[in-house]
């Protein structure tokens, strides 16, 4: 069954057709990639799906629900998480915290909860800060909880942005470049992390650069070539079209 | 974690009965009078310290909300209705008794609104215009955000300034006290100063411990969040509009009400409460304290607002806060009170988990 | 924390430097908009109460006690003034206070006079001030509506019955126009135009473009600021050529320097300080005003201003008191001595209080000038 | 009557609109060259008509506004580098707080060094009440100087910016301020020459209109947040925009008054400006597409 599902999706910029006429979608429980030269509009496409943009035309339904007219957080709270690209932690605050904000869509204590200091808040604090501590042990982040997040290092940020995306207990993820800016030991550990986090029964969606982790970890991965669908296939499949080598693999060789 | 809260408030209250027994002692009792002025200004400061520090959005126009409640409440309170009692609105008024009829200084017999029903009525107001202007203007950032809320104040300034009713640039005089419980009344009357003192100072720590309470909470995480990175905080499901807008209501609730006590207090409001140079001045205060601080704002409101009432800036009151706002946005951009205050925290709270640590 | 600890420390010491009392002193207080938005008021208030107290004090001081000066400036704000006012009654324990400035901060104060039974000496000009009267406070300005009778009385003579009006949004421009409001009807005078102008007003050729379309005979323009010099100027241009009065306000020759040439023939009620020079010697208020003219012009390098005026009638007022009442005189016996006090020659009038009046003066203490060469001349009647 | 009264008030709202366009410009200048707004433009030009009205106590006129102008140029630059230059990556808020607190300094500090008194320049030509008369619209000679000033300063700046090396350069640096410097642009001193240039423009502003206006230590504030309207209203950082929405907001308030009470004519003033800002944050002349791209 298909968790997401984008029909005839387009969106434009003055004169630059970032995305389309795209259609795809994405199983319950895979780990589906969207790869493409720079401009190809992944980015733009993540914007569309996580609510950052609106889509001038075409419609993305998730979990049965349309979901193209609503604002980030509303998709935040229908279990549809995201990273950035550019990582984007919460400055002065501590890693623990980042991660604990990640919990905001499944805790509801208001401002009149939260100023009377409610007996109730106090196990639903409780909850959030045990949750996001075994998602940062998962994670193997656990010591950094009340280290400043943004005073950590690159992967240990990312690492935490993954938590934070984590702890709002998704159906689904988006991953903007998780490995971007990692070593080639790192990648390797998010590859495994991201099949880790298939394994708990998220659905995946990312882009990515780095081709031996597309290959190794997706089930299915979608092309795309200015703003316009060239292929969406299983990985091997898509290795082998002559459209997708020319217009992105060979370019990437060059 | 939850106990710690406390021990800050319960200083705080000690240090408020502290400085009475001692101007008690010193034959001092009249610095009540400023102390009791400066805790209302700390009303509005700490509600600006969760808007700038905590959500990270600028307000230059707080001062638009004090005048707000304070002048609501004047209006109400020295409006006299003697002349309209037969109308059936105001004679069902004056049964419920919104209405009250009292004397005025000198003699005359007036009707006009309880202080408790205006002051309602007051904050009311503040809470319906936060969320009408709040609503648009917190959708602005950056320098647009600071005009906008900067053009509000100037307009409830020249509404204000323009306006005979109220009183115009004269302001408005003669308010009655706000009767409180048991024949005590916030008013200027020097036999009530200390209780004054009392209940203006227990007015602030009601408020800092709900706001104490709300920033360690979910919703304080958000906010900082929102400060911190907007979009990513939307990405988290944070509904940055709505917690943004709620936290403009509140500090410009928090206002109000200060605008109403201390009008009732100093017996009357004059437009230099609604003037763009008092905004600032709010300003000036959150960030020496630290921006995200509240604890440091409070301790520089009471500091800056007790030296200014009591004139010790001279002719260089408005000069001493531009200073201060240069210099310390210039090398502390944190505030000066606030980092010392963290780190003392961050110790604490590392030493305790240590402990945990070892006791696990 | 060594910053809090200093912050500790500095407070302390403003705490403990809590003034030192010269044993038999009088001290004074004043609370005077220095800065601000009246500082054009406040300013020359201040200079010259420095100045008289420092001359009482080289006298010899009262009744042999100096006089000890505290001046607040408040900068305008009532809730400064009102937290001056009980420092300075209850802190300084001060005999009386001069001020303030403006009517919103004596309004604000009134009542903590009377509570703490000091004298308040307000140089505030509305006549909410003394009426009703209250039992400590007094003011030294003219009356606003002996301004508007006079400007109307001279509008009578001149055939005029149809003006526009126009006032800045300051308390003086309030009051004043509140005044022509009232008394209007009463002179068979008709408003036409009525208009309320910002008081930092950059330029009102559109409001004079108002008053040009209604036709009136005359425009009175009542404010304080710069802004009426503005006025003179628009409307010249404008090319209307009807008469412009002016009201109090105007008398600060900087006002005409800045008008130039249109502020020729305008017509204003005024004090006589301005006109010191060229009133005939047997004015009473002569000697007064020269002398006053003369020291303070000496001492400060500017022009005398009538509002400075206003704290020098205070002190003398004060100073009069003090010395009919006698050595070691309370503060009641002094209130009593005020308000039974007659013919005190001072800079704005001939000062008779009565314990139904507490200002003193009559339409007399106005004078009508006009302006003439770009100076101040009495209007020939 | 009807037509005299209409272009007698499209006059006064010229006269309004110029003092509110110049000051517009020079915000725009800043805010090009650094993305910051300076709160303390109002300041320049209370600074350049008070120098020049001292400087008039010995020098002839033209001499008095030229040295005003150059003095100011000098305060400007002063400020940069002692409040501005070295500060790493400040953020929006922390430079609207430095710029809101040097404006209240140099006000309290113009009041020690000229006091509370007004001050003016004579008029330029002519005096104080001539007046030339159009069919029965009648307008101030210094009206024509202060919007002929407006024109040159335009003139001058489009000329500036187009076509010398250092106009192109400063452009370059408002573009991206990172690649700038690495063509080899010394950004901090374009951003030192931003305040320079703002600051002579608002002094010349200052002293074209001190005779209609008059100066006073206080009269920046209300001038700055006119002037920010006016370079909001036409899109920050369009320098002819500004003007056009400074005529458009002066008449404006030209023909409210015909309406309304004067003593809202601030607020109305404001309320188009929250209004603009609420409907069309990019201004009347600005592009919605690149305004997202500013980055606040």
């Amino acid at each position: 069954m298909a968790l997401l599902e984008v029909k005839n999706i387009s969106k434009r910029f003055g004169g630059l057709q970032a995305v389309k006429d795209v259609s795809f979608s994405v199983r319950e429980g895979s780990i589906k990639a969207v790869i493409g030269p720079n401009g190809a509009g992944k980015t733009t496409l993540f914007n569309l799906l996580s609510g950052f943009l609106l889509p001038d035309s075409g419609a993305i339904v998730y979990k049965g629900r349309p979901i193209h007219a609503k604002s980030p957080h509303e998709i935040a709270q229908q279990g549809l998480s995201r990273t950035f690209q550019h990582i984007r932690l919460f400055a002065h605050m501590t890693a623990l915290e980042n991660v604990m904000v990640g919990r905001h869509v499944r805790s509801r204590a208001g401002f009149l909860a939260g100023m009377l200091n409610l007996p109730w808040t106090w196990r639903e604090e409780q909850e959030i800060r045990e949750r996001a501590l075994s998602l940062m042990e998962f994670l193997g982040i656990v010591d950094l909880a009340d280290a400043n997040a943004t005073s950590l290092s690159y992967g240990q940020q990312r690492a935490v942005e993954l938590a934070r995306a984590l702890a709002g207990d998704p159906a689904m993820l988006l991953l903007d470049e998780p490995a971007a800016g990692l070593n080639m030991r790192e990648t390797a550990d998010t590859a495994r992390l991201i099949s880790r986090i298939r394994d708990l029964g998220i659905t995946v969606l990312i882009v990515e650069h780095d081709m031996s982790l597309v290959m190794q970890i997706s089930d299915e991965v979608l092309v795309l070539s200015y703003g316009e669908k060239i292929a969406d296939d299983a990985p091997r499949a898509v290795q082998g079209n002559p459209e997708v080598v020319r217009v992105y693999l060979g370019e990437d060789d060059a | 974690m939850r106990t710690s809260r406390f021990i800050p408030i319960l200083a705080l209250l000690g240090a408020v009965v502290l400085v009475q027994l001692l101007t008690l002692a010193g034959g001092k009792a009249f610095f009540l009078t400023q102390l009791t002025m400066s805790a209302y200004y700390t009303l509005i400061v700490i509600g600006l310290c969760l808007l700038m520090g905590f959500a990270g959005q600028i307000s230059l126009g707080h001062a638009g909300f004090f005048a707000i409640g304070g002048y609501t409440s004047a209006v109400l309170t020295t409006l006299d209705l003697a002349a309209y009692k037969e109308n059936p609105l105001v004679a069902m008024l004056a049964k419920a008794g919104v209405l009250t009829a009292r004397q005025d200084l000198y003699g005359g017999s007036l009707l006009s609104v309880h202080p408790w029903a205006a002051c309602v009525v007051a904050v009311l107001l503040a809470f319906v215009i936060a969320w009408a202007i709040g609503i648009p203007v917190l959708k602005l950032k950056g320098h647009y955000l600071a005009m906008a809320t900067l053009g509000f104040g100037t307009i409830i300034y020249s509404i204000v300034l323009g306006t005979q009713r109220f009183g115009a640039a004269d302001g408005i005089s003669s308010v009655p006290p706000f009767p409180l419980l048991f024949g005590v009344s916030v008013s200027g009357d020097s036999s009530l100063r200390v209780l004054n003192y009392y209940f203006a100072w227990l007015l602030v720590t009601v408020a800092m411990v709900l706001l104490l309470n709300l920033i360690s909470s979910r919703v304080g995480r958000a906010l900082r969040s929102i400060h911190g990175a907007e979009d990513a905080a939307g990405a988290m499901g944070v509904d940055t509009a709505r917690f943004k807008l709620s936290t403009f209501m509140l500090s410009a609730v928090l206002a109000a009400v200060a605008g109403v006590f201390l009008t009732h207090y100093n017996g009357g409001i004059g437009p230099s409460e609604a003037s763009i140079m008092k905004s600032v001045r709010y300003v000036a205060i959150v960030a020496v304290g630290g921006m995200g601080s509240l604890w440091g704002t409070l301790i520089m409101s009471v500091v800056l607002n007790f030296l200014s009432l009591r004139g010790y800036f001279g002719s260089f009151d408005d000069a001493v806060f531009g200073g201060i706002l240069i210099v310390i946005m210039l090398f502390a951009p944190d505030g000066i009170i606030g980092a010392d205050l963290r780190r003392l925290v961050g110790k604490i709270a590392n030493y305790k988990q240590q402990n945990s640590n070892k006791s696990q | 924390m060594k910053i809090l600890r200093l912050f500790a420390a500095a407070i302390i010491i403003a705490l403990s430097a809590a003034p030192v009392l010269a044993a038999p002193a009088i001290k004074v207080g004043a609370i005077l908009a220095v800065t601000g938005p009246a500082s054009f008021l406040g300013a020359p208030e201040a200079k010259t109460l420095e100045m008289l107290v420092e001359e009482i004090n080289a006298k010899g001081g009262i009744n042999g006690s100096k006089i000890e000066l505290v001046i607040k400036d408040s900068g305008a704000s009532p809730e400064k003034a009102i937290s001056f006012a009980k420092q300075l009654i209850e802190e300084e324990k001060v005999f009386a206070i001069i001020g303030p400035s403006t009517t919103g901060e004596t309004m604000a104060i009134k009542n903590i006079a009377e509570e703490g039974k000091t004298l308040l000496l307000s140089c505030a000009a509305a006549e909410v001030i003394v009426n009703p009267v209250a039992k400590y406070v007094f003011k030294t300005p003219q009356m606003d509506k002996h301004a508007v009778i006079r400007i109307f009385q001279q509008m009578k003579k001149m055939g005029i019955t149809k003006i526009g009006v126009l006032s800045s949004n300051t308390g003086f421009g309030k009051a004043g126009k509140e005044q022509i409001e009232k008394l209007a009807p009463e002179h068979a005078i008709q408003i036409l135009v009525n208009e309320v102008y910002d008081k930092a007003a950059t330029d009102l050729t559109a409001e004079v473009t108002k008053v040009k379309a209604a036709k009136v005979q005359a425009i009175v323009n009542w404010s304080i600021e710069p802004a009426q010099a503005i006025v003179i100027k628009n409307v010249r241009q404008t090319g209307m050529t009807v008469p412009i009065f002016q009201s109090h306000g105007f008398g600060n020759i900087g006002y005409v320097k800045a008008a130039g040439a249109a502020a020729e023939g305008a017509i204003f009620p005024a004090g006589r300080l301005l006109v010191a020079e060229v009133l005939s010697d047997k004015n009473p208020q002569k000697a007064v005003l020269l002398a006053y003219k003369k020291s303070y012009e000496e001492k400060y390098k500017e022009d005398v201003s009538t509002f400075g005026g206003h704290a020098y009638d205070a002190m003398k007022i004060l100073e009069q008191a003090l010395k009919a009442a006698g050595a070691g005189a309370d503060k009641e016996k002094v209130r009593t001595t005020i308000e039974n006090m007659k013919g005190l020659v001072g800079t704005a009038g001939i000062f008779n209080f009565s314990p139904a009046d507490h200002n003193g003066l009559d339409l007399n203490a106005f004078e009508m000038l006009t302006v003439k060469d770009g100076k101040f001349t009495v209007l020939e009647k | 009557m009807f037509f005299e009264l209409f272009f007698q008030y499209l006059v006064a709202g010229l006269t309004y609109g110029t003092i509110y366009a110049i000051v517009g410009i020079g915000f725009n200048i800043i805010y090009n060259t650094t993305g910051i707004i300076n709160f303390a433009q109002g300041e320049f030009v209370m600074l350049g008509g008070m120098t020049a009205v001292t400087l008039y106590g010995f020098l002839p006129l033209p001499l008095a506004v030229i040295g005003a102008v150059l003095i100011t140029m000098v305060m400007g630059g002063l400020i940069e580098m002692v409040f501005i230059r070295w500060l790493v990556k400040p953020t929006v808020l922390r430079m609207i707080i430095i710029t809101i607190g040097i404006s209240i300094l140099i006000r309290e500090g113009a009041l020690l060094v000229w006091g509370e008194g007004v001050r003016s320049l004579p008029y330029f030509t002519g005096n104080e009440i001539s007046a030339l008369s159009l069919g029965g619209v009648r307008l101030s000679p210094q009206v024509l100087w202060s919007i002929g000033v407006c024109m040159v300063i335009v003139l001058f700046l489009n000329l500036f910016f187009k076509h010398t090396m250092l106009g192109r350069e400063m452009r370059a640096c408002a573009a991206n301020r990172d690649a700038a410097a690495l063509c080899g642009i010394p950004t901090k001193n374009m951003i030192t020459l931003s305040f320079v240039l703002s600051a002579g423009i608002g002094a010349l502003a200052g002293c074209v209109v001190s005779p209609i206006t008059y100066t006073q230590y206080s009269i920046g504030s209300g001038l700055a947040i006119k002037g920010f309207t006016v370079a909001i209203l036409g899109g920050l950082g369009n320098s002819m925009a500004a003007v056009a929405a400074g005529f458009i907001l002066g008449i404006l308030e030209s023909f409210s008054i015909w309406v309304l009470p004067t003593a809202y004519k601030d607020a109305i003033s404001i309320a188009i400006l929250l209004a603009m800002l609420f409907i069309r944050p990019s201004g009347l002349f600005g592009n919605k597409e690149a305004m997202r791209l500013k980055d606040f």
